[in-house]
């Protein structure tokens, strides 16, 4: 795709992008073409299990009292890994809360996102060292950041290419609007990565929108929209770096819509039992994205006990690290809640500061 | 019965819609769901998907679309599903919500009922412990309430949907478990009035929404320092309830105020700019303020060290007296 | 059209419709038929340049230090009045503050427009009394009023419709984004009437949106977008009679783009040889929506001294009572400042009251 | 040379923008027009379209990408239009402008200047004379200051641009005419401290922004009571600087607080708060406010009767002494 559209038709969807076949067998799409090696095919299997097995054990220690809260990312590791998969290690990524896969495959340490869930501290990663920004709650404003940031690269004249992810809830507000709005008028290399679980909670895709695909408001922004399978993570793979070696090239932003399904409780505060049938969950499970690829290895025979050890192993060891990590982990000093308030000067806060510790002493003493 | 606080505000709102059939409940998840905190329970089977619906992710056009219905002559009560995400409808609450009536002089009536359920303590992810409350009640226009108690949630309630004001709802979450044996309806004083819930003469703690809990709990402590402490339920924050305060301020002439908000421009700046003034011969000692600090909410792990509680409260009364 | 819309292109905005030929022939579009009698083409001739007198005369008063500031709007009078001839009475309108033409169409009164414009008081008139809403200064906020005004007529099954009037610009904020998702998602009887006259204060369109058109946002939200010529009266009343019956009939929302040109400055306090060039202004008056429909009115032999005199007289006579009215007109009671701050008990105000009194009271012994 | 406050801005602007190339410049108009106050004006010829560019007319989008950008190492100093048109952006302030430092862990900066021409006094139309600084000052993780002067303007401009804190800069719109001396570039006192304007012993005035000219008219004016009026400028208002203030209530006993924006917690009141604490002892009447009131901002022909003058403050002093 160029920038230069003669046809606005062109921006678009066409069809849903599948490039998995029913039989593992891999027939690529023609507008969006991909090389692929057998390694990276197990790769992608490993970063699946890996992610859907450090979920797995969030859920656990969620339900342990272990986290204050945790979304799940089941059903929609494929969509992350796939697209993660698309960028290089300086491009940037804008996380909603839900990203764990992407995180792990930008090589994120699980620990420090479970950090967050637990409530230790609010954001606990360097964004700047593995170029991934911190989980974003208010929904969509993520977005902007991510739009402003890919603003920011071409006026330095980076070819890096920037990911603003979010959910389909997240295209009614305001700031989505807005940061496609920028996108679409300052030509930013950013990619809006959409994942559509089908809800917002509790509230399905058709409450969110009457356009007939979210990749359909695309258009309205002067750049392409197009509509993958999330749950095929060759699809994804496919489309994703389509579009950001355009938005590389300065070919300008475009609009991904990954057609997935949140299997799991909006959060484990939720309770989905409320709004859809367990039938409806089954249906979707049977379209599961690892199954999916596991089709594609054992059709290429990729795929053997060695394999399936190693990758087990390492989930397991991944887990076990990130449960001794967090399992009963003491708070952090609370003093530092007054360090990062600012940069500058913060004498000003001194006496809150003095008040605290006081009372830090005094909760001491009396135990 | 035994009813919470959250049932509470559930039953004051359906028997509003049972009354008033241009009482319309909407937000996000209030429908299907009956809300995160099921304070919408049952109304969507009660009452239909017209009278109670879930509407697009949006909240400036939650609040930009009750505002229409409410010229459109109905009766919106629609919610934010945070305190942390009421920031999104900011310009239409405070450029319209608050103004409408204003400026149509007085052509215009806003008969909206914005819920916030506010306030930290429950152990959440950040932006869903946030007390904005301030940023409403400096805003002219707008009455904002807080209920402490399961009785007064209902009362409170039917009497802001009953309102041709926009009224600010704010909701004490960490209370919404809180029980209390009562008959429905229940009509407790009009909303705009402190109501004292606990006498004393040693010193006045004042309090509102979920920190009243806490300043009744530190009054019960501090009578082991033989401290009768008043304490001071404002339910109303904007417009304040200056007669009430004055007087506990002229009878004990110590006052503290307690709220988790931050310090800077919390609702005790208002309150000691107040009784400084209207109770200025009486007071033995500055007006103290117990507060969150001036910085943004902590995380989970840290809140109970951010959010006062009885023992900050203790030693400001205790800072009061040996002023 | 209807609002099963089999094939999701159709909502995708077709050419620029516009009826009037060079010649003044009109041309019916095939989508967008129309009857009009003879006198009401001479009712809406009289409309345009009354609202070009009046507008003309609040341009003076501003001059005269008589208005706190006045927008005009010059060369969008065709859009404001063929789009108000669309609608019955009890059909509402949620304005902008450049809203003259339709306000006029709509019965209101100009003195009262020009006493907001003035300073006198923030909005004066009743909006229930012609269906019309206040003046809105905050971009894009009434078009959120104008869905929920329109979910709320068909909550109680008035077959009434709202048109929500907004700006090029105004397409940029997330409060338009937001409206057209409600409007969508809950089939409201509302026509975004976009009045595009390509300027946003000193920015132009292009900085606005990277699509193809504004009616190509549309789709976006599963609504049909329609484009018409703003200058060409019968085209803008075709396109919005055909959208406005959609709605009333339960065929749900539309947007209208009508492309125009502000052919003034943005306001009286704006200085557009900044930003646009005097032959770029030039050009666009060639294109005036009252010599446009002139040319109908002449090839009908509709025009002849009488009406001129007949319209010239109306328009000396209405820009003559704005003039009394308005020039060094008295403010109101200081005091009513306090009167609608609130329905309920104000007594909280009173202290308030009383300070002002006494320096009014003051002000009047010294004086 | 002659400089008005506006042009201070511009030159602050242009100086630093010539010194450090990451500084940006972004807003509605403030480009090819050069901001409606014309406070932008010649950087974009100055320094292109890159460095200066106007932005669609989405003010979450500004201040969204503004982050965006700062995340990126560039330092944002993006316009918001008028006061009352911030409000789209106050998720964006709130939420993360504020917080993402301290959400970060310390590992993000936020080195925006955001500007914001507010106050009234001009005879606008509505939501152009919005005084909406105490949303901000009761933000944590913001900081909040205006000057008064032309010199400060500048020089407090250039303080904040090399700031890596976010810092609200308000321009007291109806000064931006205001005409001074002086020789650039220009240093004065560090933008968190308080400055006296005038130093006196009967009464202190505390003002700030457009309200300082109009307390140093009525200290001039006060002169013929035989009152010495101090005068103090509070240049920061988040954080304050409680120790300036408090001394000056320590010399004279008296505090009137002066300011345009509604009285319920306005600045005013957290200025009483603080006084009647640290001060208490020193206090020969209460912390008075001087304020507009706690109505919407009215229509330009009754501003005037809204807005505090030298009246309205000449009778809170007069109040004070007779207390
Ligand atoms: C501004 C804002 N409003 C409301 C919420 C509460 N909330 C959290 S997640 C969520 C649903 C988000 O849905 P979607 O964008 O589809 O993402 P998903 O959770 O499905 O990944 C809501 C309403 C919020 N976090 N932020
Ligand atoms: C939220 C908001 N931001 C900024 C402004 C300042 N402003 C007033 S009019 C205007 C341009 C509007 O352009 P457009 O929507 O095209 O309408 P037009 O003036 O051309 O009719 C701007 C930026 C405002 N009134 N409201
Ligand atoms: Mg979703
Ligand atoms: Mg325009």
């Amino acid at each position: 795709m160029s920038r230069q559209v003669s046809n606005p038709d062109e921006l678009l969807p066409g069809d849903l992008v599948r490039v998995i076949e029913p039989d593992g067998t891999v027939r690529q799409h023609d507008d969006f073409p991909f090389d692929i090696e057998d390694e990276t095919l197990v790769d992608l299997y490993r970063q699946m299990l890996l992610t859907r097995a450090v979920d797995r054990e969030a859920i656990n220690l969620q339900r342990q009292g272990q986290l204050a809260v945790y979304p799940s990312c089941l059903g929609q590791e494929a969509a992350q890994v796939g697209a993660a998969r698309a960028l290089r290690n300086d491009d940037w990524v804008f996380p909603s809360y839900r990203e764990l896969g992407f995180a792990l495959a930008r090589g994120i340490d699980p620990i420090r996102m479970m950090h967050v869930y637990r409530g230790t501290w609010l954001g606990d990663h360097d964004p700047h060292e593995h170029s991934f920004g911190h989980i974003t709650i208010p929904i969509a404003t993520q977005v902007l950041h991510a739009t402003g940031f890919a603003m920011g690269t071409k006026l330095d004249g980076k070819d890096t290419v920037t990911v603003a992810c979010c959910g389909d809830g997240a295209t009614s507000e305001g700031d989505t609007h807005e940061a496609m709005t920028f996108a679409g008028v300052f030509e930013a290399p950013v990619v809006f990565f959409v994942q559509n679980n089908q809800y917002a909670i509790s509230v399905p895709l058709e409450r969110q929108t009457a356009a007939p695909t979210l990749a359909h408001k695309a258009i309205g922004y002067g750049m392409p929209g197009v509509r993958c399978d999330g749950n095929d993570v060759l699809a994804t793979y496919a489309v994703m770096q389509s579009v950001v070696n355009r938005a590389r090239e300065g070919g300008g932003p475009a609009m991904v819509e990954a057609v997935t399904y949140r299997r799991e409780a909006h959060t484990t505060s939720d309770d989905p039992t409320r709004y859809r049938s367990d039938t409806e969950v089954e249906e979707a499970a049977r379209h599961d994205p690892v199954d999916r690829l596991r089709l594609v290895l054992d059709q290429r025979d990729l795929r053997d006990d060695t394999v399936e050890r190693e990758i087990a192993d390492e989930c397991a060891a991944a887990t076990s690290k990130v449960r001794a990590a967090i399992y009963d982990a003491d708070h952090d000093d609370p003093m530092e809640m007054f360090d990062h308030v600012m940069a500058g000067d913060t004498a000003f806060l001194d006496d809150q500061r003095a008040q605290l510790r006081a009372e830090l002493a005094a909760d001491a003493a009396g135990s | 019965m035994t009813v919470t606080l959250g049932q509470a505000i559930n039953h004051a709102l359906v028997d509003a819609m049972q009354e008033d059939e241009r009482v319309l409940v909407f937000g996000e998840d209030v429908g299907r769901l009956g809300g995160v905190f099921r304070v919408t329970d049952g109304l969507q089977q009660k009452f239909g998907e017209e009278r109670c619906f879930d509407t697009p992710l949006a909240e400036s056009g939650i609040v930009g679309t009750a505002i229409g219905l409410a010229m459109a002559g109905w009766r919106p009560v629609p919610e934010m599903q945070f305190d942390g995400f009421t920031y999104p409808a900011f310009e239409q609450i405070v450029s319209h919500l608050a103004k409408l009536r204003n400026r149509s002089r007085g052509h215009l009536r806003m008969p909206i009922t914005l819920r916030i359920p506010y306030g930290g303590g429950i152990g959440a992810v950040e932006h869903h412990s946030e007390s904005p409350e301030a940023y409403w009640a400096h805003t002219a226009g707008l009455r904002v309430v807080t209920p402490s108690t399961p009785s007064d949630a209902y009362s409170m309630m039917r009497e802001a949907i009953a309102s041709d004001d926009p009224v600010v709802f704010l909701e004490p979450k960490r209370r919404y478990w809180m029980k209390e044996e009562l008959e429905l309806p229940v009509t407790t004083a009009p909303a705009d009035q402190a109501v004292i819930r606990r006498h004393g003469d040693t010193a006045t703690l004042i309090a509102y929404g979920p920190m009243v809990r806490t300043a009744l709990d530190a009054a019960d402590a501090a009578e082991a320092e033989g401290w009768s402490l008043e304490v001071v339920d404002l339910r109303s924050l904007a417009p304040l309830d200056i007669a009430t305060i004055t007087a506990s301020a002229e009878k004990t002439g110590r006052i503290v105020v307690v709220h988790e908000a931050s310090r800077t421009l919390g609702l005790g700046a208002e309150i000691a700019a107040i009784v400084q003034q209207e109770a200025f011969y009486s007071l033995e000692a500055p007006v103290l303020r117990v507060t969150g600090f001036d910085t943004p909410y902590p995380p989970a792990m840290l809140e109970r060290y951010w959010l006062p509680g009885i023992d900050r409260i203790l030693d400001a009364v205790q800072q009061s007296l040996t002023w």
